[in-house]
């Protein structure tokens, strides 16, 4: 047991990676002193610190099959999130965790995956399909949908276009809300692209993040495609403070999504309250 | 002088059915609970029956008019002097368009600690209907009396502003602003004046400890009605979320310098507190400073500019 | 708290853009001596100077505060100082009030030409201060 | 139980809690609270409960988890150590069963919250049964009695006027029972009956499922149009234990403090990006109210609500438990 679960190890940042041309997306790579490293399942999160500016959660974004370094891709929204971005290497960053619950990969096993995201929502995702491109064997074939506004707003762009693609029985389809010049892909709405794409939900698992209203429509084009509401997952986010189930603020109903979530699947998000 | 329920009903009635407003902000009786009443909004001729207006009408109306009015309705709203110049605070600080209520002043005799009743002369809630002698509150037909002294509430032993004033229509019973229970609205304020400084500060420092900071005071306040409060700011966070005799005198000192020249005295913030925060020693702190500063004569009446965002080329200059 | 061998009181100062800061500044460049404990921070005019301003340096290890403005009449923005004297007039009062020193906070007229009268200002509040000792009432507790 | 004289009573538990921080029940102004105090006391006879109960003493209205410095680029973090052995004193029976729910709260798994469970370790508590209610109580209304012992590791049961009562009820309590000179004894108590007996529209049991088919419920609207968006209810409460995080930067160094937070604050839950999934008074309302009724029991099954009466008499417009589910059951008003 934590004897302070409160309180965070604190960690060096190795890398600060933009992964947009605005730059509102940055990837920070970090590493933990041996003794405070932990092990975590893919779509777990961590609470990222900086001293004087205050906590935010934000999911892993590298797998738990390369445990050395952790890799957090953060939008810039508020002031902690400013903080973290104006962080260079080797700097100092407090991390506790992981928390949440994260992808059922012993569940997943043998099975087929439609991993749907759209914009940062690839970040926590982008844990789970790294574990699986490390554990290839283990999982049936896996499709990525990923869309996001703009190919600037594209994350992940290594990943995306080079080595993802380049796994065997990995597909990835990617698609923007607007094009331009050097953009050659499609263009639309992630729902929309991924009803045309008809992936048969025979033996797959989807599994899905996003922005809220992204979501929202892909479970309708899920349930479309013949999904079945237990064959859904999807990850939330919401104010969380403590991370461990205490502050009383990230509840759904009766479910905490720092303790409970932030993985959900369809059918258990269909039982609880609409408070999201 | 009787607390003419009746009559208030029938004004709330007509001024519905004349379509004069949309609906009538008063209080009703707590079903559950015989000493309390909350406020209530009546929307129908009808269900005018359902407001009440005795001895233990406690909430102020003021603050929930802003939020009501916000989308445009017409408001008809039983108010007392307190209520009416709170409301009047919210119209001029264009909160609330003028047109938008319609005032429907009571003389207000004092109301009474409910809990307190109840807990000392239960029978006294079998009362069909109340009057006003002055010191007491008698209950009709029971007879029994309530004597003031010991159970007006504490905003409304000190209260100063009893009759409404600048309503549309005020129901005609006689009354006045005077309370008997408050001669001097600056008596405490000059007794801490008159301690030494490092007594002042325990004084204060006392009640920092007791203060939960839970803003009641502040929600309640109609002065208060920023759309959002410089001390919920994170950037600048002039206000710390953490409790100690710093940020406690930063959130006291800032709560009074804001409603300085502001607050209509209505005492809701003293009476909302559940630790019985001195809130306000220190709001008539800030009138008598207007008054003794700068001649401002009835600081608690909202005027259309406040003595704060004006000057006088004479103004007194005691900095040395 | 007794005071601490070779204590200094710290002032902080506001002085408006227009006449005061330049003012300071003259003090400076014409070698008038006056106390160093006095820290300068610009403010686009006196009226800039919100109270809680003068209650957070209090806080935050100033002894006492200084607000430095145009004299009345010569504002840049014409009437700003005096919106400023109410106000500081009243947090004045508000702070002697709820118990802390009002000599702590001081409201002056400095032009630009007055390099002179911004050091006598800083030397007479200065000798306050150390007179009153450092601010007891609103120190908080560091780490154990 | 041991019979005692009130002096005798005095002086042993005195000695008991030596070199303890004494928290007991003070009269300030008007206003009863937990206040630190050299020693026990004896209640007037006007004493039922404190406005402000024992709550803030195991978790206080802020508190340091860690402090930080900077140097040279690198910062060092030492854990704070926010505790000191202490007996609270005169603790009713529904605040002593508050403490008992936000023991089982703050040791839940995966991460017990060990500041808190260090503190509660070192405090001793000592129950006070109650002979008079207030006329807010409605305990056993919430299935709580005013003479149970919960969470206290003493219980005091005040008998005919000087004489009082006394049992244990831990291993601390049994040790300090122990060296009490008094005469084993049983003695008949006769606890108050509580003021209020709510019209529950159904049974405790059912009440989380007839709760949570009223989410949608119109009611809560008509409850919380008046909410005025403070903390106070959520403050006073014995059971309301939500807190929010921040860091108080003082140049270089600081600390990170846990500070008390409400649900009826309109930031509780507002996203930095600014999404908020309760954006007005009635969500706001409603979770507080359903947190104590529904989710708190389908969670670790216990109703949140120990019926102190406190939010009764405190909320300055009037909203409250009884309220809400008179509301709920479908009475329009």
């Amino acid at each position: 047991m934590n004897p302070a679960p409160l309180v965070p190890a604190v960690g060096e940042v190795v890398e600060v990676r933009p992964e947009t041309a605005s730059g509102d997306i940055k990837t920070l790579r970090v590493r933990l002193p041996e003794e405070d490293r932990f092990s975590f399942r893919p779509g777990q999160c961590a609470m990222l610190s900086v001293f004087g500016v205050g906590e935010c959660m934000i999911s892993i974004s590298s797998p738990p099959t390369r445990p050395e370094e952790l890799e957090f891709s953060v939008k810039r929204v508020g002031r902690v999130t400013a903080a973290l971005h104006e962080l260079e290497p080797g700097e100092c960053i407090g991390i506790r965790g992981p928390y949440g619950n994260g992808f059922p990969v012993e569940e997943l096993r043998g099975k087929g995956l439609l991993v749907v995201a759209g914009g940062i929502g690839l970040a926590p995702l982008r844990s789970l399909v790294n574990y699986v491109v490390d554990r290839r064997e283990e999982y049936g074939p896996m499709r990525i949908v990923y869309g996001a506004r703009t190919p600037q707003d594209l994350c992940f762009k290594e990943e995306i276009f080079r080595s993802w693609p380049g796994v065997p029985q990995v597909e990835v389809h990617l698609t923007v809300d607007q094009g331009d010049e050097e953009w050659t892909g499609p263009v639309g709405l992630v729902p929309s692209f991924l009803e045309e794409l008809a992936p048969s939900p025979e033996g797959v698992v989807a599994l899905t993040c996003g922005p809220p209203i992204m979501i929202k429509f892909v479970l309708e084009a899920l349930q479309n495609l013949g999904f079945d509401d237990h064959q859904v997952l999807t990850t939330l986010e919401l104010k969380m403070q403590c991370g461990i189930g205490k502050c009383g603020r990230c509840n759904i109903g009766s479910r905490y999504v720092c303790v409970d979530g932030p993985v959900f699947s369809l059918k258990e998000l269909r039982q609880m309250p609409a408070e999201y | 002088m009787s607390w003419a329920l009746p009559a208030v009903d029938a004004l709330a009635a007509r001024l519905l059915e004349d379509r004069l407003v949309d609906a009538v902000l008063g209080w009703a009786r707590d079903p559950d609970l015989p000493w309390q009443r909350y406020p209530h909004r009546v929307d129908e001729p009808s269900r005018v029956g359902e407001l009440v207006w005795d001895p233990f009408c406690a909430p102020g109306l003021a603050k929930l008019v802003f939020r009501m009015t916000e989308g445009g309705l017409k408001l008809g709203v039983l108010a007392r002097g307190c209520d009416a110049l709170g409301v009047w605070r919210l119209i001029h600080d264009r909160r609330i368009a003028r047109e938008n209520v319609y005032l429907l002043g009571l003389p207000c005799p004092g109301m009474a600690d409910g809990v307190r009743v109840w807990e000392e002369c239960p029978e006294a809630f079998d009362a069909a209907g109340w009057e006003d002698h002055g010191s007491h509150w008698v209950a009709v037909p029971t007879g029994i009396r309530l004597p003031k002294e010991r159970f007006l509430l504490d905003k409304c032993l000190q209260c100063q502003v009893r009759w409404p004033r600048q309503c549309d229509e005020v129901l005609a019973v006689q009354g006045g602003s005077w309370n008997p229970f408050c001669e001097d609205r600056y008596r405490q304020v000059r007794q801490l004046e008159e301690l030494p400084l490092p007594q002042r500060f325990d004084f204060w420092r006392g009640w920092f400890e007791r203060c939960l900071r839970c803003f009641a005071c502040r929600q309640v306040c109609p002065a208060c009605n920023c759309e959002s409060c410089s001390l919920d700011q994170f950037e600048p966070n002039w206000l710390e979320r953490e409790v100690g005799v710093a940020t406690q005198f930063i959130f006291h000192f800032t709560r009074a310098l804001h409603v300085a020249g502001r607050c209509v005295d209505c005492g809701e913030c003293q009476r909302a507190c559940p630790v019985g925060f001195p809130l306000g020693a220190l709001n008539r702190k800030m009138m008598k400073d207007m008054e003794d500063l700068f001649g401002v004569r009835e600081p608690f009446v909202p005027q259309e500019s406040e003595p704060l965002g004006e000057f006088a080329l004479d103004d007194p200059d005691e900095f040395r | 708290m007794s005071v601490r061998e070779g204590w200094r009181p710290k002032i902080v100062a506001f002085c408006c853009n227009w006449c005061s800061y330049a003012g300071a500044d003259l003090a400076g460049t014409s070698r008038i001596p006056y106390p160093a404990s006095v820290r300068i921070i610009r403010v686009p005019c006196s009226g800039r100077v919100n109270p809680v301003f003068v209650v957070r340096a209090l806080q935050r290890g100033a002894d006492g505060v200084l607000v430095a403005g145009c004299h009345p009449g010569d504002c840049h923005y014409s009437t700003g100082n005096l919106y400023a004297r109410r106000r500081l007039l009243v947090t004045r009062r508000l702070l002697a009030y709820m118990g802390i020193e009002p000599e702590r906070l001081r409201l002056c007229w400095v032009s630009a030409s007055e390099g002179e009268r911004f050091a006598k200002v800083i030397e007479e509040m200065t000798a306050v201060l150390e007179k009153l000792g450092p601010v007891q009432q609103l120190r908080e507790e560091g780490p154990p | 139980m041991k019979l005692v004289r009130g002096s005798d009573m005095l002086r042993w538990l005195r000695r008991c809690g030596e070199g303890r921080r004494w928290v007991v029940p003070a009269k300030e102004d008007r206003h009863w609270l937990f206040a630190e105090r050299d020693g026990p006391v004896v209640f007037p006879p006007d004493y039922r409960n404190a406005t402000v109960g024992p709550k803030g003493w195991l978790l206080p209205r802020s508190e340091p988890i860690l402090y930080y410095r900077w140097t040279g680029g690198r910062v060092s973090v030492t854990p704070a150590q926010g505790w000191r052995p202490q007996v609270i004193y005169g603790v009713r029976p529904c605040d002593l069963k508050a403490i008992a729910l936000l023991d089982s709260i703050m040791a839940s798994e995966p991460w017990p919250e060990t500041q808190y469970l260090t503190r509660r370790a070192h405090t001793v508590l000592v129950g006070m049964a109650c002979t008079a209610a207030s006329s807010c109580c409605f305990c056993t209304s919430m299935g709580v009695h005013p003479a149970e012992s919960y969470a206290a590791d003493l219980m005091i049961y005040p008998l005919q006027g000087e004489e009082y009562g006394v049992a244990a009820f831990s291993e601390v309590g049994r040790e300090w029972l122990a060296q009490l000179e008094g005469e084993e004894a049983d003695a008949a108590f006769s606890p108050a009956v509580p003021a209020l007996s709510l019209p529950m529209p159904t049974s405790l049991e059912d009440l989380p499922g007839w709760l949570e088919r009223r989410f949608d419920d119109p009611g809560w609207q008509r409850l919380a149009w008046r909410c005025l968006s403070c903390g106070l209810c959520a403050y006073l409460c014995p059971t309301c234990y939500c807190y929010g995080i921040s860091d108080v930067d003082r140049g270089g160094a600081g600390r990170r403090v846990r500070w008390w937070d409400a649900c009826t604050l309109p930031d509780f839950s507002r996203m930095a990006g600014g999404h908020d999934p309760r954006p007005t008074t009635t969500e706001r309302v409603r979770q507080r109210i359903m947190h104590k009724l529904a989710y708190h029991p389908a969670r670790q099954g216990e109703i949140l609500c120990t019926g102190c009466g406190r939010c009764i008499e405190y909320c300055p417009m009037g909203i409250h438990l009884p309220a809400a589910l008179r509301l709920l059951g479908g009475d329009g008003r």
